[in-house]
């Protein structure tokens, strides 16, 4: 097993699965002869030629309107958008078609395509390069919403996002590109779709987290051990949409208490419905209420204050303590 | 200031080989079997009777809107009559008739309007998609499908079609450019039908044609009188094949005319003087392509009259299946079919809370 | 005071704001010589002119975007989507620049202009023509989400929504068109955004509703007292964000108890943040969890089951019975 | 097949007047004062060592990613400079060297790189918009300005910017049919560098030139040596007249060339070869401007000599300056600054919120 950054992992599950099938091919901007602007594409042009990794015009309906009749047609286009801040040139494409398609002609088509996108902040970029918009596809239903949060996992979801039969939205944590290896084996390995993962156990309080929030939130957990005594069991969604909450509500049963953590604005965001789910399916066994720590209902500042937008550990172990009122 | 011209790599063209009375440009007529020229004109007929119907259908609240298409048989039918089953067809709404010919069954077009989903299938011998509301959306589809029939070396082509309205959308930019660049087999049908609901052509561009709107993107452009089913075949037929040969995207502007509704939603006296409507009803492309049958003696009015009837009872039939289908279908749960490739948990979940909650209004309504 | 549509009230809201600000403009496709496909602008053109009411090409972003610009040299745009299933082609424009114009250029600018746009179902309408994906808006800093219920509130809501000084997403329920008249008053009239209304008074569970599902709800509400002795407190949002749930907390603090419709998705959806909300704020008034009423997580039928699909108000009865367990 | 040719109501057209080396073609010069030429050239000069600065500044981390724009300074610059101060620029990206000729303050620029807000601040003294990262979107804009001064009826023009990679974008097709159609006064000025990060123009579109483009949207374009600054203002200066005396839109494409990096996190010897690099150095605008002004009398060396030295110093004070205010600046509290004309009750309370964690984390920083 090889050391990889996410960027390595990807790159990887990308290129295995455009060796095992040829309908796989790969399209947006600058993803060939560059290796798209994070390289998560790099060399793969190389290996497989212009036919298969495509270098198109700046377009992103385009693309995406491309890569859906590519679908139909019977591909598996793996398109990138280039930061999710430009994803909303497309998004017609996807909300009329890409969710769309497979009910509209009865099942007689469907669109199993992946769109790989860079998302969320914390890397000193300028304007429209750190949001974290993920409740946009979430709430479209046809689509899958997934955000890996390491290496190995994005290796795996990637995967299976690929070989899924629907539109898979995959974000990419850009501030995880880079900034940790984990071991990822170079034999074949998949995740479920829509299934959370229990990252770490404990029996006092249920930490619901994902994507760049995962590091932070374990951290805080360790520190929450350490400091405090308390031990945090951490779930880190992977798949936003269709979101599972079986195993949450299981935690919380347990726990009786849970906070949520997303870098995403608070109002409207992924927490809502979390909490939403909470109230539903184990309101009795909630013992406080339910807090988020979140980004502000603001537009995303440029990196000067970035840190104070972002959540952070420190705001995590906060949260968690007034929770539990420790 | 004197300046340089640039010269443009393709110069765009206009075509009309039937004219409004019916006359044809011996030098430009195509060489049809008269058995596929009887088929055409079968077709055409057809097309118009059953939108007759279906407006028909509508005025009586047994289906909901409904985009006629009456006026333009001969434009969308010429286009794709040029394609072979293995090619695709991309269409936008009002394309019905090009739809039945690629053998869509007219039942699920009648369901598809009585707001049945199940009249979206797509019928599995043929290469189509469903119709796309989004206007100009589909014409990227159409690229992308062009594209993966480039990249499996298919000899194939798509075809998409769109109004003149559709033009106006940065899609259809997009689409043609991404055809352009990447030299896919794709022809691009613009059923330029003068108005976009209200707003004539005039005011959607200020270019002449729609047809000149080629030569941005490095590709041929042709104008052809969409009334003349002899034009519109002839420049698709070019089209496909220069497509199908590797040579790349073709832009087919067919000059046409809506002559009903934008819809059955729509009151054209709102925006258009009805003296245009007349001019246009005098270029008819039924009439125009009868006559020239009729000229060239493939066609009697027999023949015509024959069809008119075999066409009335293949309608009510369709009518009266259509109709009972609608009584058999419709069982709320099965909107959750083809939802996702496996329907996961939570919808599941749903799927039984709708059916709960329908039972009991449905037991509410029966007892209160 | 004329009894009007809310078609009428919209109509009447225009005038009198063009009359009254000749930097009150409208533009759109079909607005002009065609009054709009729902008459909303209807006869405008021959008092206004072609230059302040204008057809446009068929081009959602073309609308956006010119709009924007307008509004930033000084003009008061109140632009049409034909209808909010087309707005996902402009929506870039919205997210990108309406909502950040202000931010950006730090105060130097801003953008006051309005989208109008039908959305909702119940109308036997086409595939696009029915859906309701306000969070859309929501989630988006920077914007304003409003929806009306009624021909005076819209009137009303359509005056602040010109006059604000920031970018009114505005939701016409396109099913109360022409569902009932009210009397609208020909003296102007306002109501504040940001606030929603207690739109029925009472002391069991407190009922969250805006836009086509209140008349449901207020109807649910009788049948509730008249058959099962129940008082419902009836809120209408009005403005979905900035959501304001001051009252509404309250409201709870009094009943315990509460119910959240919206034709909207549920996941993600509206309710999720309401219910976040009233978590965070009232939980420990809460006597039962909150439910919610909702169009459920799938692409919106065709309209021979739209019934089975859009909530009733036999569903939002149901709902408050069970919350209160009678 | 025999057509009939479709002609165009505008033949595209280009033009040059400096050639490489510095020769002007005598006809076609403009007659500018020499008190203007000097004022260019300078400009051009402060542009190309602010940019140089502005690396600088990102290599050493004292900001962020930025775009620069060495290479394209007579582009903007010739553009830019036709405009009258009470009309409108719309820029992209990468026009920091025009937006400093309109009024933008340098220190701004460092600011808003730097990572503050603040500098994002559009100077009271002009009309302009700030800067637009996503690309094309800011073309609609300009068009929506100019339909807003032709409904004012103010002899006002609006200026927008933007590259080659932009015209593949649906909203610059929608900006150029807007234009087209409302006839509004607005000029679209196409930065073409040959290069949207990686992407060639040849893989960007199939047609031969930008400007041959305008022709499909009925209105003028003009394809323009960018490198050449007596060429790009004289087209600039045709277009903003005919704009302003309400003949409507041109679009003049800039053939010049992004000679640095696309942005500071880019590295382009991964997609093109540095032997295109030298030849475009041979181009330099700047150089050919200073031939030309020595050619012609108006400049000699010992003036460039000290326009080098005043901007060094200028550019010194700017930066130390615009260092300064970072350090001033950055109370986090601000980000809630200019969201809505009035801050709602919930933002007012997540502003109390964020202050109240932030200055927890920042004690258990300083005590942990
Ligand atoms: C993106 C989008 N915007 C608006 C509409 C509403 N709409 C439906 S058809 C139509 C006019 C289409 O005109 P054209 O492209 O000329 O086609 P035609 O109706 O004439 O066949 C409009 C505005 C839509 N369906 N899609
Ligand atoms: C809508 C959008 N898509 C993608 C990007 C990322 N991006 C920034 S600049 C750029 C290339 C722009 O090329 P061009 O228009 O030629 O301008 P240039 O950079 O050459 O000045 C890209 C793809 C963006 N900013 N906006
Ligand atoms: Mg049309
Ligand atoms: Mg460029």
């Amino acid at each position: 097993m090889a050391k990889m950054t996410m960027v390595q992992a990807l790159n990887l599950a990308l290129r295995q699965e455009m060796e095992k099938d040829d309908r796989v091919i790969l399209l947006g901007e600058d993803v060939g002869v560059d290796g798209g602007v994070f390289r998560v594409t790099d060399g793969l042009i190389d290996t497989f030629g212009d036919e298969r990794v495509i270098d198109t015009p700046l377009a992103e309906s385009g693309i995406v309107g491309a890569a859906i009749g590519m679908a139909v047609y019977g591909l598996r286009p793996v398109c990138e958008i280039q930061f999710s801040g430009f994803a909303y040139f497309n998004f017609h494409q996807l909300e009329s078609h890409a969710a769309r398609l497979r009910h509209r002609s009865q099942g007689r088509y469907h669109v199993p395509m992946v769109l790989r996108t860079p998302y969320g902040g914390g890397v000193r970029a300028l304007e429209h390069h750190s949001e974290s918009r993920e409740v946009y596809y979430a709430h479209t239903p046809g689509l899958k919403m997934v955000i890996p949060s390491g290496p190995r996992n994005s290796r795996a979801l990637m995967v299976s996002a690929i070989r899924d039969p629907d539109p898979v939205i995959f974000f990419e944590p850009k501030s995880l590109y880079r900034a940790f290896r984990e071991e990822v084996p170079e034999e074949e390995e998949t995740l479920p779709l829509g299934v959370p993962v229990k990252v770490r156990e404990g029996r006092d309080i249920t930490l619901v987290a994902y994507g760049a929030m995962i590091p932070p939130s374990l951290e805080a957990a360790e520190i929450l051990k350490a400091e405090h005594g308390i031990e945090t069991e951490v779930f880190d969604l992977l798949t936003i949409s269709p979101l599972d909450d079986t195993l949450i509500a299981e935690s919380v049963r347990k726990t009786g208490h849970a906070v949520v953590v997303h870098e995403a604005h608070r109002s409207f965001g992924p927490g809502a419905e979390i909490m939403a789910r909470l109230m539903e399916n184990v309101f009795y066994f909630l013992e406080a209420p339910v807090k988020r720590v979140t980004g502000y209902d603001i537009i995303y500042p440029l990196f000067a204050r970035e840190k104070a937008y972002m959540p952070n550990r420190k705001r995590i172990v906060r949260a968690v303590r007034e929770t539990l009122g420790s | 200031m004197p300046k340089k011209p640039i010269l443009f790599s393709h110069q765009p063209e206009s075509l009309s080989i039937l004219d409004e009375k019916g006359n044809v440009d011996k030098e430009l007529e195509p060489e049809l079997s008269e058995e596929f020229l009887l088929k055409l004109y079968r077709s055409m007929l057809q097309g118009r009777r059953f939108d007759e119907r279906m407006l028909n259908l509508q005025r009586q609240g047994r289906i909901g809107t409904f985009p006629p298409l009456v006026g333009q048989e001969a434009s969308q039918l010429g286009a794709v009559v040029a394609l072979e089953p293995s090619d695709w067809m991309v269409p936008a709404f009002r394309e019905a008739l090009a739809e039945i010919w690629r053998g869509k069954s007219m039942e699920n077009i009648i369901l598809y309007y009585g707001g049945y989903d199940e009249g979206g299938a797509v019928e599995e011998n043929r290469n189509d998609l469903p119709m796309a509301v989004p206007v100009s959306s589909q014409t990227l589809h159409a690229v992308g499908i062009a594209m993966a029939m480039k990249y499996r070396s298919k000899p194939e082509v798509a075809m998409t079609f769109f109004g003149d309205g559709a033009t106006s959308e940065g899609d259809f930019h997009e689409a043609m450019n991404f055809a352009g660049v990447f030299q896919a087999p794709v022809v691009f049908i613009c059923q330029n039908n003068q108005w976009a609901i209200s707003t004539p052509v005039s005011k959607q561009t200020r270019s002449e044609t729609i047809a000149e709107k080629a030569a941005g993107y490095g590709f041929p452009g042709i104008q052809v009188d969409g009334n003349d089913i002899l034009a519109v075949y002839s420049a698709s037929r070019e089209a496909v094949e220069r497509a199908r040969s590797g040579e790349g995207p073709t832009l087919i502007e067919c000059l046409t005319y809506r002559m009903g509704l934008h819809t059955t939603a729509d009151d054209p006296t709102k925006y258009r003087d009805n003296k245009e409507v007349e001019v246009w009803e005098s270029r008819d492309p039924i009439v125009r392509f009868q006559k020239y049958l009729q000229d060239k003696g493939v066609l009697s009015p027999e023949t015509t009259q024959q069809y008119e009837e075999e066409i009335k009872v293949e309608i009510q039939g369709v009518v009266e299946r259509s109709e009972q289908l609608m009584k058999e279908l419709g069982a709320p749960e099965d909107m959750f079919d083809h939802q996702y490739g496996e329907l996961p948990p939570l919808l599941l979940r749903q799927r039984e809370e709708m059916l709960a909650q329908w039972r009991l209004d449905q037991e509410e309504e029966n007892h209160g």
